[in-house]
C-alpha cells in the first residue's frame, strides 16, 4: 500500500490476459486509441456544449446564436485554411515519403551509420 | 433504439467528478448504448449471412455448440470489430470510473470513515481471498474486488459502483437496485405471506441489491457479506448515507460464522457465475446450513443456456472467454436441481424462473451487451425453500 | 416504404462490393475510422470558431483576446496534466501491456478457466 | 494550391442545414481539396520511381495499359493511402450530405410540393429502373438515384444536389451549372445562328446542367427526363424556385415518348458512362429520332483514354474500380464514330472536342480527384447534327 495521497495510482489494466479479436493484434491496439481518442473528442464537444450553456445562462450568447451566425465567404476562407493544416498534419506521414521520392535520394539509413561510424 | 437518460443517484459515498470526468464517463455510456443498438444486431445478420454459410459448406450441418460457431465467428469481420470494441468500452469504462476515485482516494477513504454509520461493519484482515477472485480480474476491473491501495480504502467500491450504472446504461435505477427490487416484488407477488425477519445477502459489493430487502422488508435484519474490505467498506458508507441499517461483515460466502437455521431468507446477485465449481457447491450448502426450516434461497443470475440456440450461446458466453468471467460458462451449463439437492435441499422442488425486472417498463429496453447483465428487464432466480 | 418522419433511415451504404485498398482491409477500416473522427474534431474547431465570431460581434471578447492571451506557468501545470490525463488514456492498451509484464505472473487465461471449472 | 472558397447558392429545395451538419460538408469539401492538392500529384511520383521501375525490373519494358499499371499501382503504400482515402471521402460526402436531408425528409417532401410551380412535371410510376442503375449505386450514393423512402421523397434529389457541389468543390459554379454553361457557351460561339426552340435533356438528375439551357435560350421549350422520381422532384421544385420554366418527366432515354423530329437540341451531362454497351445505342438512336432534322446531339462527357498515357489512363479510370461506375471504362474507349453513324448520323461528322469550362478562370484549379468530373477547366464534347 502506498503512503500519501499524490502516489497513488492504481492499477489501470486489469489481470488476465487481454484476448485481441484481428488478425493483427495491432489493429485491436490501434482501434482502442482511436476510441480513446473519441472519447476524448467528445469531452472536448461536452465542455464546449457546457460553455454554450453557462454563456446563455449569463445572458452572453447562446447556442441559437451560433446555429444563425451567417459566415462569409472569406469566412469560409479561413476555415478551410484551417481545415488544410488539420489535414496537412493528419496525412503528414503519407506525404513526407513521397517528399524522400521526390527530393532526394535516399541512402539507405544503415549506410550512413556506417560511413559516420568509419570515416576516421 | 433510444434508451431515457436517467442520471444516477449522488449519494454521499461517490467521488466528486469535474466536468470533464463526467463527461468520459457519459461518453462510454453513449458507446455501450451505441455497441447494443448499432453493431450487437448486426452478429446475428453476419452469422446468418457469412459465418454460418461457410460452416454448412465445410461441414454439411449447422455449428451445434459455443465452440463451433465460434470457429466460423471469430474469423467474422463484423464480429472482430464489435469484440474488439466491447472489450475495449470495457476497459475504458473501468478506467473513466477511475479516474476521478484516483485523484480523490485518500479524502474517499476518509470521507467513508467520517460518515455518520448505522447497522454495523466487521471487517476480517486475516481473510483469505479466494483464489477465483485473484486469478483474474473479474470483468476487468483492474485490482477486482479486493485490491487495497491504502488505509480504509474505499477506491474499489466507489468505482464498481459508478462502472455498475455506466455498464447498465441506466437500466438498474439510479441506485442500481434492480436486482434486489425485482425479487422483492417477486417474493411479495408470490409469497405475500412471507416476511423474513432475518434476511443474509451473499456477495454484496457495494450493497446496492442489499439495500430493496432493506427498504422492502421493513424491521428485518439484514446481513450482507463479501470477501472485499474496500467494496464493504463503501458500501457501509453508502448504506448508512442512504439511512438503511445493514450488516456488513468480510466473510466469503463459501463459510460463514453465522448460527446455523439463522436466516428466513438467503439471497445472492450475480455471486455464483464468479465463483468456482467447488466453490458453488460450497456456497449452496452454506444458504442451506444457515436457512432456518421453510426458509429461502433465492440467487438471482442470467438464464442457463439449456435450450438456447447455439448462436444466442455463442454471444451469451462472450464474457466467459472475453470479460475475465472464467467461470461464466460452467455455471449456465450447471444441472441447478442436483446442485441444490446434493446440498441438502430435499423437501422441495428448486426454483428456476425468469422474473420482470422492477424497473418502470418505459425505462427498459431489451438490451444485454454480451452476455451480461443490465437492461435485459428479466432476471434469472435460481432457488429453493428449505 | 415508411410512414411517419420519425421512422425514416435513409440507406447508409452503397450497394456494391466496397474495395479495401491495404494488405490487411482492417486498416481501410481504421483509416476510416481516422478520417471521421478528424471530421468531427474539425466540425468542433468550426463551432468554437463560430463561436468566436458571436463572442467578437457581441463584444464580448474575439479571437485576438485568445491568441494574445498570456498563459502563466502555473496555467501551464494545469494544461500540461490535462495533456498526460489524454495521452493515459489513448495510450492506455499499450502501457497496460507491460504492467502485466511488469507486476504480475500472468496465467493463462485457459488455465484459469479449467481451474475454475474443475476445482470441484 | 489552394481553392478560393465559393458556398453553394442556397435555393429553396435545399434543406435547412444546422451549423454542425454544415461543418461537416465543408470538412469533406476540405477534404476533397487535400487530396486533390497534396495527394494526387504523389501518384505520379510514387508511380515513375517506384511502381514503374518494378514493372520494368520484372519485365524489361514500360506498362502498357491500365491493368499492367495497376499490377504494380496497387501493391504501392502511396497509391493504397490514397485510394483508401479517396474512397472515405467518398463515403463521408454522401453521409455528410444525408444527414440533414433524413433529419427533414418529411419537411423537404412537404416543402416541395407545396412550392408554385411552373413548367410541368409528369411522373411513371411504372416505370422500369434499368438494371445498370439497380446493380450498384452509382458513384457511391447509398440508394442510387431512384429510392424512394417516403412518399413524394425527394430525398435522393436533395442528397444529390449538395452532394455534387461537395464533390466538385463548388468548380462547377454555386448551382452546379458548369457543364450546361460551358456547353450554351460553346454553341453561341461556334454557332451563332443556332436558335433552339424545344431542347431535351436526357438524364437530368436535378437538372443542374438543365437550367443554363432555359436561360441560354430565351423562349425554347425545355423538357428534361430522368429515370428516378426524387431526383425529378426536387429538380421541379429547384427550378420553379429559380424562376426557370422546365417540362420534367420520368423517361429512360433508352426509349422515350417524344414525337420523332421535335426537338432541334437533344443534351446530356455525364449521362453516357452511367449507361451500358447496349443502352448506349439506344440512347444515341433516341436523340436521331427525336431531333429534327438539321438537330444537333451533345453529350458532355470527360475525354476517351485513347491517346493517353497508360499511367493517366489508369488514374482517370479509377472510378470504374473503386466508385461504383461499371461502365466508367468501356464508355471511354468506344468508337464514337461509328456509335453516332449507327444510330442513323450520317450526313454529318459527329462532334469530338474539349470545350473550356465557361466557369470564371480564376476559380478554375484544373484539379481531378479520380478520373471524375468537376474542376478539370475542361469538358469533352461528343455529338452530331442530324
Amino acid at each position: 500500500m502506498s503512503e500519501g495521497p499524490d502516489e497513488v495510482t492504481l492499477q489501470r489494466k486489469a489481470k488476465g490476459k487481454r484476448p485481441f479479436y484481428f488478425s493483427d493484434p495491432d489493429v485491436d491496439r490501434l482501434l482502442s486509441m482511436v476510441m480513446a481518442l473519441t472519447g476524448e473528442l467528445s469531452v472536448t464537444r461536452d465542455r464546449l456544449d457546457t460553455l454554450e450553456r453557462v454563456a446563455r445562462a449569463k445572458g452572453l450568447f447562446s447556442a441559437s446564436d451560433i446555429e444563425t451566425y451567417q459566415l462569409t465567404d472569406s469566412d469560409m476562407e479561413e476555415r478551410a485554411a484551417r481545415h488544410r493544416a488539420i489535414f496537412k498534419e493528419v496525412t503528414r506521414i503519407i506525404v513526407g515519403e513521397l517528399e524522400d521520392l521526390e527530393d532526394r535520394d535516399e541512402q539507405d539509413y544503415r549506410a550512413v551509420v556506417d560511413q559516420v561510424e568509419n570515416d576516421g | 433504439m433510444s434508451i431515457a437518460y436517467k442520471e444516477q443517484h449522488v449519494h454521499d459515498a461517490l467521488p466528486e467528478t469535474s466536468h470533464d470526468e463526467l463527461a468520459r464517463q457519459h461518453f462510454v455510456r453513449s458507446f455501450k448504448e451505441h455497441l447494443v443498438t448499432a453493431l450487437h444486431p448486426g452478429l446475428k445478420t453476419a452469422y446468418e449471412k457469412r459465418a454460418k454459410p461457410r460452416f454448412v459448406a465445410e461441414h454439411q450441418r449447422e455449428p451445434q455448440s459455443i465452440q463451433e460457431v465460434g470457429q466460423v465467428m471469430k474469423q467474422d469481420s463484423h464480429y472482430q470489430a464489435w469484440s474488439s470494441l466491447l472489450r475495449t468500452s470495457q476497459e475504458m469504462m473501468w478506467s473513466a470510473a477511475q479516474i476521478p476515485v484516483e485523484r480523490a482516494i485518500a479524502d474517499l477513504a476518509a470521507q467513508a470513515a467520517a460518515t455518520p454509520k448505522i447497522g454495523s461493519l466487521r471487517l476480517d484482515p486475516d481473510l483469505q481471498i479466494p483464489s477465483y477472485h485473484t486469478a483474474v480480474d473479474i470483468h476487468c476491473q483492474p485490482g477486482g474486488y479486493h485490491t487495497e491501495y491504502i488505509d480504509n480504502d474505499v477506491a474499489q467500491g466507489a468505482i464498481y459502483d459508478r462502472a455498475v450504472y455506466i455498464y447498465a446504461m441506466g437500466q438498474m435505477g439510479v441506485n442500481n437496485a434492480d436486482m434486489g427490487d425485482s425479487t422483492v416484488a417477486w417474493l411479495k407477488q408470490e409469497h405475500p405471506d412471507f416476511k423474513p425477519t432475518r434476511i443474509l445477502d451473499m456477495g454484496c459489493a457495494v450493497g446496492h441489491s442489499t439495500l430493496p430487502y432493506a427498504s422492502g422488508f421493513e424491521g428485518a435484519e439484514v446481513h450482507a457479506i463479501d470477501v472485499a474490505a474496500p467494496m464493504l467498506r463503501h458500501a457501509h458508507a453508502r448504506a448508512s448515507s442512504m439511512g438503511l441499517p445493514v450488516h456488513f461483515s468480510q466473510q466469503n460466502a463459501e463459510s460463514t460464522d453465522f448460527e446455523d437455521n439463522s436466516f428466513d431468507l438467503v439471497v445472492s446477485h450475480i455471486l455464483l457465475h464468479e465463483t468456482s465449481s467447488a466453490a458453488i457447491k460450497n456456497v449452496i450448502r452454506e444458504c442451506h446450513r444457515v436457512l432456518k426450516p421453510g426458509g429461502m434461497m433465492l440467487h438471482v443470475e442470467t438464464p442457463p443456456y439449456e435450450g438456447m440456440e447455439p448462436f444466442d450461446t455463442f454471444i451469451f458466453d462472450w464474457d466467459s472467454e472475453n470479460n475475465n468471467e472464467p467461470f461464466w460458462r460452467k455455471s449456465h451449463l450447471l444441472d441447478l436441481e442436483a446442485l441444490a439437492r446434493d446440498a441438502g435441499f430435499q423437501s422441495h422442488t428448486p426454483i428456476q424462473i425468469m422474473v420482470p425486472s422492477a424497473f418502470q417498463e418505459t425505462q427498459r429496453s431489451n438490451t444485454f451487451q454480451g452476455g451480461d447483465f443490465g437492461g435485459g428487464g428479466v432476471w434469472f432466480v435460481y432457488g429453493c425453500q428449505k
